[in-house]
């Protein structure tokens, strides 16, 4: 009944969406998996550097794909900065802890942005790839390919590096046993602060992607948040391929949900499948807990 | 039932609480403005205090307070609109909806061992779920419904002043606080603190860990599907968009910071955020936008940084300044 | 008493402050007062029921003002209006929502065009336009975000193009904090109607006219309803191009050429650097009209104009046209009668389009009268025919 | 000789690859003092995991009192009079020592006031200081620690206890004043104990019957005289390590 090419169209979509939500959770489950903290402003990360990627993109008046450049660094200091601040005093706190801590940054920021730019979207007037290639009845979004690819393969660089890299292998190691790294040589605060200004970095590059084609408001965030707690519980902190996965599964889900219950329901749909999916591989699809 | 000496200390500090809660609006001369913020913080001071079973007892991080509180508050509602039913029936029949939801949703969550964070996921996500469920048609819909101007008085519990209502909440919140004083010091109570504490020491002790953690949902969303019609009937509408995340989170939050386990931190820490909040809302929120929530998110992270304890603590502390041992 | 999320609270707040300065000061306050001066105190309504309805509270504890506008998000003027009704206070609502005065409530007045009635313009201006033009519109899209108020929107305009025999081929409703439209887009295309008619909230609004410029869809023609998105500077600002040729409906003309709405206008662009739209507008008006019904209350009722009854007596007989008032020269239809539930009797909103003139995007009104020097221009130029 | 109090017949436990427990057996007599030793990652711990329900052994059976008790959760298995203590103490920090104990307790009774009077007297049993009843858990020594573990163990009123390394990280002259109260317990209540341990001295002062485990297996048993001269023991342990 549903038209086929209409189904394919929606799925190539999912699956482009979906690997634009591993890259921001990617950050959420490096953090969580190896200093276990519970970050509930991470989408409000998403929904600043969103901000900022246009105030960058308006001033030089380039695509905001390009502004990553220097977002990408820039929030890699601002996470280090929100790590000694905020991050550091909480480390081994109670979970409850954590979240209220992290509820009242998200807080912040979500109004900060909102008293200095008010609540009207922000968006980027003149984007370069404002395009689709059409093959057939298949239509495909340029800029959603170029966000999914740079996601994808941003998601392989991380992945190499923590299989090759002496970094790598810090955080593999802390993250293993918190308490025979440092024995072994490696600074633990150093390992933590990097990770989560990488963190925060990822979700940089991910608003930088997402701004080619989409808009900010100051509760963008909201958006980002729990999907990205989700897709970090699906994976089962699998590492980087067990969030790609779960990313995938999420965009798919939503494009299904939006096919076939309605846009409206589409959370809904995704949500539901997370509760029979933690109901039922408690230690997520993908990986061990 | 006899009481040890801490419990009838509790009860009478409750009944004592209760009766001066009571007497404020003679204090204050049924000032509107007043007696409404009163009403608000205790709707939340009921629901923070309830939150304190499964999130301060059991430890479980309940992110969906407003699903529960919202569903009984719907169901006493719609009985009352739609069947002509008092909402002292009505409210019994959303407190054992509520009741019934938690124990569909608790019997898997808590038979599959899931807890801390991914018990918080879940329950934020229940509430998205079931927020979007009573948005399709077939449930709420889009629209807004009011309870029309024809319920008014005791006998639907809706009033056009604040002050009847008031006491209402009042009686509910120390009928609340009972219950935690009851099961604070009964073997649930102790049971649950086991629980929160470690969970295979508890089992290992012959301790049910899913019964009592049901026990604890169960209990929670029954008080606050009881609650929730107060809170409708308290501002005369309801939607879906009553099935609130924000407001959700904003429960445990105050639970939290009132210090887990401790009926006197939840209560104060509800009763002064909500009047604070409002204070910064009355105050700054017109002058420059989200000042207030800027303000309430700096207060937040200061809190958890530097009194992680929560109020508790300092509740604590002023209790043995004034030579008022026993169980908070 | 304003939001501070709704999108709209800043500009209602700036254009109630720049209309009391004017009552007050250039008109000299309420004549048949003795001059007596319009004081305005705003409230942030907050997000929830319970915050508009401490808001209410406050104002009327500590204020005891005569009259309320607000609060625009409908659960929250409900809120508000069952303080305002016990208190007996008239509230002016801002809010469009259809059913809002349907209530049974006595105190409450609204000016401004209802829901359904933006959806209704929507489609008949694009029904209007078709003829016009010899075009025959085969079937129909409606898109609106899922609120009440977009429902609402959504169903006027539905009603209104099924009573001319047009096929809505889907009418598809999605929540406003949406952050990817493909799925509707796809689904659009896939059903590749003449008519696409969006009722956006905001943001959602900007998103939507990217993804249709980037998915390469073509229609007849895209028409927006419900005065948010789209036609306003902030959308026009953030989407680009993307919304060239899109219309919107206001509850307010900017362009009509009567001596007041003109000033007025100016005014608020002097003041604030931008053109007011439809929160700016219906301030402006309904300010408007409390002020005409506060002159008529002196008028009718000398001893004691701010009793609530009489006041509500002196709105009930307010008959404002462009020749009486001023409220009316801010009114799209330049006509002001309340019937008895409170509405508008002569309720009516405008079309406005996104064109590009001397270079730039702006927004113009082209109907029910178009401002001098513009042609609506029906159908969108990169519309390739019907095929 | 009555039925033994409980039975392990052929128990297997797989971690992935690794035979954590090996196809072991063995019979507990009711009032003995069973020693269970072995070098680390022999399997010890595994064992006891199987026992209290922890961890359900993939192949084997348990009997406790002529009853199969395989594979049934913790709290069942506490029920049925099977109480344990955790190598790593697991105190329970926010709660006052009494109320810790209450917890065991209560498994025996519903009313509070009881459980307590029976947490005083489980605390008084092993010893525990009179004036530290009313302080938090977090106030507390290691010994006291082990001490409140114990307690709390024996207000289950369990058939059989069965002791996880209680020795470790304790001095040698607090080793001996554990020793003391566990036989203590023994004798006054009649508890059946199986104590777990790698510190060979402790063990071997305590139990009248040894069992030795070594990768997953039992290897020995007998007296500790016979096993501690059996020359397996001493190539598979004492050989690598005499302590």
């Amino acid at each position: 009944m549903i038209d086929p090419a209409l189904i394919t169209n929606n799925l190539i979509d999912g699956v482009l969406m979906g690997l634009l939500y591993s890259l921001v959770a990617l950050g959420l489950s490096l953090v969580f998996g190896l200093m276990d903290i519970i970050n509930f402003a991470h989408g409000d990360f998403v929904m600043i550097a969103a901000y900022t990627t246009w105030v960058i993109a308006m001033m030089l008046y380039v695509d905001p794909s390009v502004t990553a450049i220097i977002t990408v660094p820039l929030f890699f200091v601002i996470g280090l900065a929100i790590y000694k601040i905020i991050i550091e005093p909480i480390l081994g706190a109670e979970p409850l802890i954590q979240i209220a801590v992290t509820v009242g940054l998200g807080y912040v920021l979500q109004n900060l942005a909102l008293a200095y730019f008010r609540a009207g979207p922000r968006s980027f007037p003149a984007p370069w790839f404002n395009y689709s290639i059409q093959i057939g009845p298949i239509g495909i979004a340029v800029s959603k390919l170029i966000a999914a690819a740079v996601s994808l393969a941003s998601l392989f660089i991380i992945n190499y590096m923590l299989v090759n890299t002496k970094f790598g292998l810090a955080v593999r190691a802390t993250s293993a046993n918190r308490e025979v790294a440092p024995l072994m040589g490696i600074n633990v605060r150093k390992v933590f602060a990097i990770t989560f200004g990488l963190g925060i970095a990822l979700t940089a590059l991910g608003a930088a992607l997402y701004m080619m084609w989409g808009q900010t408001n100051p509760y963008l965030g909201q958006s980002f948040s729990l999907l990205s707690w989700v897709i970090v519980a699906m994976g089962g902190l699998g590492g980087v391929m067990g969030v790609l996965y779960s990313g995938l599964i999420v965009g798919v889900l939503e494009a299904l949900g939006s096919t076939f219950v309605s846009p409206s329901a589409r959370l809904a749909v995704v949500y539901l499948a997370f509760f029979f999916i933690l109901w039922f591989r408690p230690r997520g699809l993908f990986g061990r807990r | 039932m006899e009481f040890s000496k801490a419990v009838r200390k509790d009860i009478l500090a409750v009944i004592a609480l209760v009766l001066a809660m009571a007497a404020i609006p003679f204090a204050i001369g049924f000032e509107r403005y007043y007696l409404l913020i009163l009403s608000t913080a205790t709707v939340f001071a009921i629901y923070v205090v309830a939150w304190n079973i499964i999130g301060g007892y059991a430890g479980q991080l309940d992110l969906a307070a407003f699903v529960y509180s919202s569903l009984g508050g719907i169901v006493a509602a719609r009985l009352m609109v739609y069947y002509g039913i008092t909402p002292w029936i009505g409210m019994f029949a959303g407190a054992g909806v509520a009741a019934a939801l938690a124990a569909i949703i608790g019997y898997p969550t808590f038979r599959f061992g899931i807890k801390e964070v991914w018990y918080a996921l879940l329950t934020a996500s229940l509430v998205v779920i079931v927020r979007e469920i009573m948005h399709m048609p077939e449930f709420l819909g889009s629209l807004d419904y009011r309870l029309p101007w024809k319920y008014m008085g005791w006998y639907w519990l809706r009033f056009p002043t604040y002050e009847q209502l008031y006491w209402v909440l009042v009686a509910v919140l120390g009928a609340t606080m009972l219950i935690n004083v009851w099961i604070s010091n009964s073997k649930i109570g102790y049971y649950l603190k086991a629980i929160r504490e470690d969970e295979l020491a508890a089992e290992a002790l012959g301790v049910d860990v899913r019964k009592y953690k049901l026990i604890a949902l169960v209990t929670y969303a029954a008080i606050l599907g009881f609650a929730g019609y107060l809170h409708i009937s308290l501002n005369g509408v309801y939607t879906y968009k009553n099935f609130d995340s924000a407001q959700s989170i904003a429960v445990a939050i105050m639970g939290i910071i009132g210090g887990l386990g401790s009926i006197a931190g939840a209560f104060t820490s509800a009763i002064t955020l909500k009047i604070v909040g409002e204070y910064l809302r009355s105050s700054f929120g017109a002058v420059i936008p989200g000042l207030h929530l800027l303000i309430y998110g700096i207060l937040l992270i200061v809190v958890g940084i530097f009194k992680p304890e929560g109020l508790a603590s300092v509740i604590e502390w002023f209790k043995k300044k004034v030579g008022w041992g026993g169980e908070g | 008493m304003t939001g501070s999320h709704a999108v709209f609270g800043q500009e209602a707040k700036d254009a109630a402050e720049l209309v009391v300065d004017i009552i007050n000061n250039e008109l000299g306050g309420i004549k048949s007062l003795c001059g007596a001066k319009i004081q305005l105190v705003v409230q942030d309504s907050g997000e929830t029921p319970d915050d508009a309805r401490l808001a209410a509270e406050r104002l009327i504890s500590t204020e005891h003002p005569v009259i309320v506008i607000g609060a625009y998000i409908s659960r929250n003027t409900a809120a508000v209006a069952e303080v305002t009704e016990r208190e007996k206070v008239i509230l002016v609502m801002d809010g469009l929502v259809d059913d809002l005065t349907k209530q049974g409530w006595q105190y409450v007045f609204r000016a401004a065009p209802k829901a359904s009635a933006h959806g209704a313009t929507a489609a008949k201006f694009v029904i209007e336009m078709a003829q016009q033009k010899g075009l025959t519109i085969n079937s129909a899209v409606i898109l609106n975000e899922d609120s009440i108020f977009g429902t609402y929107v959504g169903d006027g305009a539905k009603m209104e193009l099924l009573r001319n025999g047009i096929h809505v081929a889907a009418h598809i409703t999605y929540p406003y904090d949406i952050t990817d439209f493909s799925s509707i887009i796809n689904q659009i295309k896939s059903i590749n109607p003449d008519i696409i008619i969006s009722v956006p909230y905001f943001n959602d609004g900007v998103l939507f006219a990217k993804a249709v410029q980037q998915a390469g869809l073509h229609p007849m023609f895209i028409a927006g309803a419900g005065g948010c998105g789209y036609t306003d500077p902030d959308s026009i600002q953030a989407a680009g191009d993307a919304v060239l040729y899109y219309t919107n409906t206001y509850s307010y003309n900017f362009a009509r050429p009567t001596q007041w709405n003109q000033k007025i206008v100016n005014e608020f662009k002097q003041r604030y650097g931008k053109i007011p739209t439809e929160a700016g507008g219906i301030i402006f008006y309904s300010m408007f009209t409390i002020y005409a019904a506060l002159e008529k209350a002196g008028e009718m009722f000398p001893n004691d104009p701010l009793n609530p009854d009489n006041l509500k007596q002196a709105f009930l007989a307010l008959d404002l046209t462009d020749d009486n008032s001023i409220a009316a020269q801010l009114y799209p239809s330049g006509h002001i009668k309340f019937g008895p539930d409170g509405d508008n009797l002569y309720a009516e909103a405008t079309v406005a389009q996104v064109q590009e003139i001397n270079g730039t995007l702006k927004p113009v009104i082209v109907w029910p009268d178009a401002e001098p020097g513009v042609q609506p221009i029906f159908p969108r130029p990169d519309w390739q025919g019907a095929d | 000789m009555a039925e033994p109090i409980l039975k392990v017949r052929d128990v297997v436990k797989r971690f992935g690859g690794i035979v954590a427990v090996n196809k072991v057996s063995f019979d507990v007599n009711e009032g003995e003092i069973l020693g269970l030793i072995g070098p680390n990652g022999a399997g010890k711990t595994t064992l006891f995991n199987c026992i209290t329900g922890v961890y359900r052994p993939e192949e084997g059976h348990i009997y406790f009192m002529g009853e199969e008790i395989t594979g049934l959760p913790p709290h069942k298995i506490a029920a049925k009079g099977i109480a344990r203590t955790w190598q790593k103490t697991r105190p329970f920090q926010k709660m006052k020592v009494v109320e810790a104990v209450m917890v065991g307790a209560l498994l025996r009774t519903n009313d509070v006031t009881e459980a307590r009077k029976r947490a005083e007297e489980a605390l008084a049993l092993v010893g525990f200081p009179r004036e530290k009843f009313y302080v938090r858990g977090s106030e507390i020594t290691l010994l006291e620690h082990k001490m409140v573990d114990l307690a709390r163990a024996i207000a289950t009123r369990p058939k059989l206890l069965l002791l996880d390394e209680v020795a470790a990280g304790l001095r040698p002259g607090e080793m001996d004043q554990l020793a003391s109260i566990l036989k203590r317990v023994n004798r006054e209540t009649g508890i059946t104990m199986i104590v777990v341990e790698h510190v060979m001295r402790f063990v071997m002062g305590l139990s009248q019957r040894m069992l030795v485990m070594h990768e997953g297996r039992l290897i020995a048993e007998g007296t500790p005289e016979e096993v501690a001269n059996n020359p397996k023991v001493i190539e598979a342990y004492l050989g690598t390590k005499p302590e």
